[in-house]
């Protein structure tokens, strides 16, 4: 099993989240988080003062899936999430041990 | 004494002003004298008192709070709270008393301690056609606001012992005697200088504290360049709508009466407010591309600030041109200091305040002017008047600054005056407090 | 031309009704011609104006801002906050002027500019028994309010310099131009119509206007399945809290003394403003299975609307029955838009303060009898005077709905007027004035 | 009629006291029989009427509001505004009439119907000096926050069907019942008892009732060590103010005029909030080793509740010295309630509105003394009016915990009183109204 | 060493720290975070617009533990977190190749 | 590939930022987190009332490097954000399999 980490725009939490459900992955953990990146943050000016804005808001999100689904969902939400500017965002992935599902006891494949 | 008090604030501001004018107390004036109770004067002055207490609780408090980190937002609070409560004792005990009560051989520099602890002030006397009670809650509530206002100046930073010290001896050394000299016989009311409702009294002298305390404090860890952006600018909206609201007792009510006058104070502070808080909002268009939000209330904030000691002086034109004049200087001013000083005059009180209060004493000298629409100043003793404004706005300056400067270096003789890194890291919250401002979940 | 004003809304309306029942001029009314100071009029009349201030400042606007996403907050609170300078500033200009002053031919129409500058507008100068400048600041509130109403329908999605442009011209073209119908001896008043606190003035035509804008702007992106939810309705509880408060000063406000009238108004208002909010409580129980926080703030807003027109005429059993009768009008109507049309009035702006208005416009010709502890409409007078407030609805909707279009049709010609995808996707507070509204951490 | 209603709260009070003091009605009192309207006592009750109600929603509310988790804030707010909207239709229906209006036979203990709808309650109709309708509307807002306060002690866990059958039961057989004693000519005020604003009526029946419910509906789960923290302090500081400022309407609003009565009462409502205060600062600061914002605005809401009863008949020293006592006597009650006694009265509202309106009622009796400060008690009826002032708030906690019993065991029979775990763990907002307070993204 | 990331209702987060207390694991970084699952959002009404709930919130934590105890450890977040309803959550466990203690420098066993 | 996760004390953030971009490491996403460990908690009395606050603020930073960075990030993070008092938090590794930059859809190395 894989669990993969997508750090996206926030706006497209929505049609990253349909994208999924459409190659039947519906289970995931949304995080608001802040991302450093090549993405510059900005300067606000409040009455005089600069502030430099560096972290950008993101979206970070968290799905565990079953190996062969691996190259799908990362297509998916690559497209889904891609607006071909700066900033878009990254996927991460990594293995899993172990799944379990609490409410069951299910581990494994049948728990992701 | 009686005969004396009646003629206070601002009705001996407006007699001084008869007596540049025509030489002597107008009748008008004088028919006052007869005391009695006018039940609407009273109201009015009961719900003026009400509005300045709302200005600055919760209004002037929110404002500065939603401007901090939040972590430091509730020690923000809990000092405009406190102040509130020690400078309400502080009055009743004799701060009332050395603002207002005969001075003697002293009269003008401070005033006697005839109604310390209240004495005197009996359900029956009456200032001019209202209660004397209603008249001295009135004036509590400019020495709370006063102390307040300089918080902006050093959030984040000064330890609340220490808060506590300075409230108390600021008050003594500097409110009560400068509201004695404009408001309560002293000698910049002899001169004649005019000053309606808190230009020098209130908005200066706090302005001035403030510049100094920050100069004394020293800056916020971070200064300038690794600061947190305000982290609730909603709240101060909230803060700065009700400053706008709450000013119109302070304004219409230092009428001190439901009359022409109030109303004109009102209507020239609503203009004033509106030309400066667009005049800021252009500033910042120009300058930076974009009409900001804080911009525009802070701006605001200089009109009413600006208005403030004209507000019975100036006609609705008057009004707009102050305002003007305001928006314009206090966005330079708090550039300047900011940008040019480095100074960290944290939520620019003097550039606001202080900056605010000078111009509009000043101008008031002009705009007060009959052919601009004011009350009645006559052309050619415009720069008399003048002088005598720009006098009071120097001398309440200079001994706000020295008198400040004492209080703060006293007060560190047996307290801590400025937070720890530690302190001020952790947020003055949880370590003045031990709360935190927002618990989510 | 006193002697004309003095005869103003809502006295005009008093009067007009007494030439109804009367046949004439009553004596009362007539005595008040001596144009003497109240102090108690006065002083009540300084407050009202403060508490209309403070209903759309913060009242209005947090109202707003609690129901928009946490990206498009300060930019509601920037649009109610630019407006109150603006309006403020153009009603010193010449919108009470256009609205109060008389004029001339076209007085039907339109007022002259006999007042621009608030000229005239002296420290002695009376209105009835208040001084003139407290009246121009009261109606400068009204003036203010309107247009902030309007907001509502298109948040999220009007550019601000848009939102200035429109702001202006449409107080130019609809609301100095209505008022004058209505209180300042147009047409409408000329007729008789029943309108005390800006049933039509106010809330008909920021209805209507926000009906036309949000159908010419079109819905947010979102609109109507993928919207976000209200991001803090603390907020708006607030703000509908202090609606409720300051809804006092506009409608025991209008009887412009504080007069048994007055208290009446207040009295209905704060009955209609109950059941109001009860009704719409039980329509969301009944429709949805439970009683709605936002529900029950949005009846009493529709009930402060529907008493506004009638708060001078009826008993309080009217009230009452109004307040009843809104909750459930405005509850239908709000689903019919949003549901059944599908218009992206966002914040129910038509569906409360347009068919508010209408309601209590309509309903105040029936309630106003005697016989129903109204201030005694004759009950073979009642069609009469429900067509003539039918009449003024209709006229107010028909001109409101045409100069709106003008105004962002004409607006188009030189500026964007909707944000685009982008600025709306990062939010108005970025995009139109690089601010967040909150910032933790 | 009007002649006996006239001479009610707090007219009454003083009339009683008169007797006690002359043996008789003095002048100036009957004077006041002629019944004309006075435009400046009319606009200063207009005015507290909206203050108080102001003090209620928001100020009460968000006080609330903000020392709940984030889960259950809205329906706090809620509740406050639905029992507004409540008991403003109940008081409109009968409640003036069964606590102002004359009850025959029954008049010691509850007033008629002949008021019933509001019925008589005309434009003209006048209550001393103001309007009648005024006077409704003024009594209504205290009818108001009663039930609102009582809301603090069972937050979290009341469900909202059963907290209407509450309002509507508890505002029956306690509120317009013990009005009528204090204030509407029944026993209470016939033997003389002095309650200016309500430390009975409205503090003590509230503190008790709260009491009583929270030991019927048991604790919050989690009491008393695994409990949330006040998820937002800045809500409640806000709400505190506006409890502070609304609170001039309670209490000098009490004086039904713009007097000397109305100036004194703001007067010491002010410095006697001060002083508790800085009390109940100095107690936590002793006991915690820090001075806390929850505690210094706790310590506010006592004085102010502990000085109502006090206000019209105390001086300044007085007020001082009755805030020290209620922000220390509150501070100790709410330990011990919590610590010893491990009730779950959540918000403290026995501690603080229970015990402080008991304590202002009785030291009301002390220092009405002439000889300290006080409007005139002799010494020597000293010892009198304390046993009166005692035997009132005996009587008024014994009747209002029996019936409040009564009140929850019979909405037992029908409703589900307290909500399930399950719904407590999901937050009222969501389980009661299907929303959420914060929604952020 | 392992990982374990739990994500679990928030009222029971007092629970399950508790039940890990009793296995001496007292260490662990905790997140709000967003649901998405099986367990269906409900739909809220707002003056007449409709509102789908998607995400529910959730609480997720992160506990890193030596390999010997990952059996305990899922076990006793199991038990504590169980509802048996849905959306109970689930857990999920990775390898750790490295920790850290930042105060001392220790890493590895000692650092966990 | 690896990930590092850090968690520090809040106020270290800028200054371990400035450490890792000085190490050429510009890229990372940061959460708020609560913390529970050692460090323990106080207690908070409002108006007699005491709560265990068991959770303090910390903050997590995710950031994904090459192998051959891991002992240079782990490092300067330990420099950075040490204090040398309880509470300064831990760093965790794990193995990343892959990763991938969203806007151009770039894998492995290239898209860290
Ligand atoms: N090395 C990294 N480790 C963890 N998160 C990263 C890393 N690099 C980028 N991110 C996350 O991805 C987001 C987008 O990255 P950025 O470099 O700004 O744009 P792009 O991916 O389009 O080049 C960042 O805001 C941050 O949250
Ligand atoms: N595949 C997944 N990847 C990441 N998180 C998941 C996944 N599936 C479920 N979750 C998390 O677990 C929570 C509970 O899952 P859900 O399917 O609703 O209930 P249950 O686990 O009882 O079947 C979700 O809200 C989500 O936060
Ligand atoms: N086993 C663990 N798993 C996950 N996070 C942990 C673990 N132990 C500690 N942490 C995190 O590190 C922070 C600091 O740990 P703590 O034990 O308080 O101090 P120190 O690391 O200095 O001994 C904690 O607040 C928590 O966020």
């Amino acid at each position: 099993m894989k669990m993969v980490i997508a750090v996206i725009k926030p706006y497209k939490l929505d049609k990253v989240r349909e994208a999924l459900s459409a190659i039947n992955v519906s289970g995931m953990t949304v995080t608001e988080v802040q991302g450093f990146g090549r993405q510059k943050g900005h300067t606000q000016t409040y009455r005089g003062s600069e502030y430099v804005v560096d972290f950008l808001p993101k979206v970070k999100l968290e799905i565990a899936i079953n190996d062969e689904q691996t190259d799908s969902v990362l297509h998916a939400i690559c497209e889904a999430a891609n607006t071909n500017q700066i900033g878009d965002g990254k996927i991460f992935v990594y293995d899993l041990e172990q799944v379990m599902r609490i409410r069951t006891g299910e581990t494994g494949h049948e728990a992701v | 004494m009686k005969q004396f008090k009646f003629s206070l604030h601002p009705i001996l501001a407006l007699s001084a002003f008869s007596i540049l004018l025509f030489g002597g107390f107008p009748e008008a004036a004088l028919a006052h004298h007869h005391d009695v109770l006018d039940s609407g004067d009273t109201s009015w002055m009961l719900m003026a008192t009400a509005l300045v207490l709302f200005m600055t609780l919760p209004g002037l408090s929110l404002f500065y709070a939603g401007l901090t980190r939040s972590i430091h937002v509730l020690s923000v609070l809990m000092q405009g709270f406190a102040i509130a409560c020690l400078a309400s004792v502080l009055w009743y005990l004799f701060g009332y008393s050395l603002a207002f009560s005969d001075g003697g051989n002293l009269q003008n520099w401070i005033g006697g301690l005839d109604n310390a602890l209240l004495g005197g002030v009996t359900r029956d006397a009456l200032i001019g056609t209202i209660p004397e009670s209603v008249y001295v809650t009135f004036q509590m509530t400019f020495a709370i606001i006063a102390p307040v206002l300089i918080v902006g100046s050093f959030i984040n930073r000064m330890r609340f012992p220490a808060l506590l010290w300075f409230t108390a001896l600021w008050l003594l050394l500097v409110y009560f005697p400068v509201c004695h000299w404009v408001w309560g016989g002293g000698w910049l009311s002899s001169l004649g200088v005019l000053e309606f409702a808190g230009g020098l009294v209130v908005h200066l002298t706090a302005g001035t504290a403030g510049l100094v305390s920050a100069i004394l404090l020293g800056p916020r860890t971070g200064f300038p360049d690794r600061l947190k952006r305000p982290h609730n600018l909603i709240i101060s909206v909230i803060g700065a709508c009700m400053l706008w609201v709450g000013w119109f007792g302070f304004n219409a009510g230092s009428a001190v009466a439901a009359s022409g006058d109030a109303g004109m104070a009102m209507l020239v502070t609503q203009i004033a407010t509106a030309t400066a808080a667009l005049a800021w909002m252009i500033c910042d268009w120009v300058r930076y591309g974009t009409p900001k939000v804080l911009g525009i209330i802070t701006g605001a904030v200089a009109g009413l600030v600006a208005i403030t000691p004209a507000s019975g002086f100036v006609g609705p034109s008057g009004g707009a041109l102050i305002g003007i004049a305001a928006g314009i200087a206090c966005f330079v001013v708090t550039h300047l200091i900011k940008q040019t000083f480095r100074l960290d005059d944290s939520l620019d009180v003097f550039a606001v305040h202080g900056v605010g209060g000078a111009l509009g004493t000043i101008l008031c000298g002009v705009f007060a002017a009959q052919s601009l629409g004011g009350v009645g100043l006559h052309a050619d003793s415009i720069p008399a008047q003048l002088g005598i404004q720009t006098l009071g706005v120097i001398a309440v300056f200079a001994w706000t600054a020295i008198a400040t400067t004492v209080v703060i270096k006293v007060i560190g003789l047996w307290a801590r005056v400025r937070a720890s890194e530690e302190e001020e890291r952790m947020g003055l919250d949880l370590s003045q407090h031990e709360e935190n401002g927002y618990q989510m979940g």
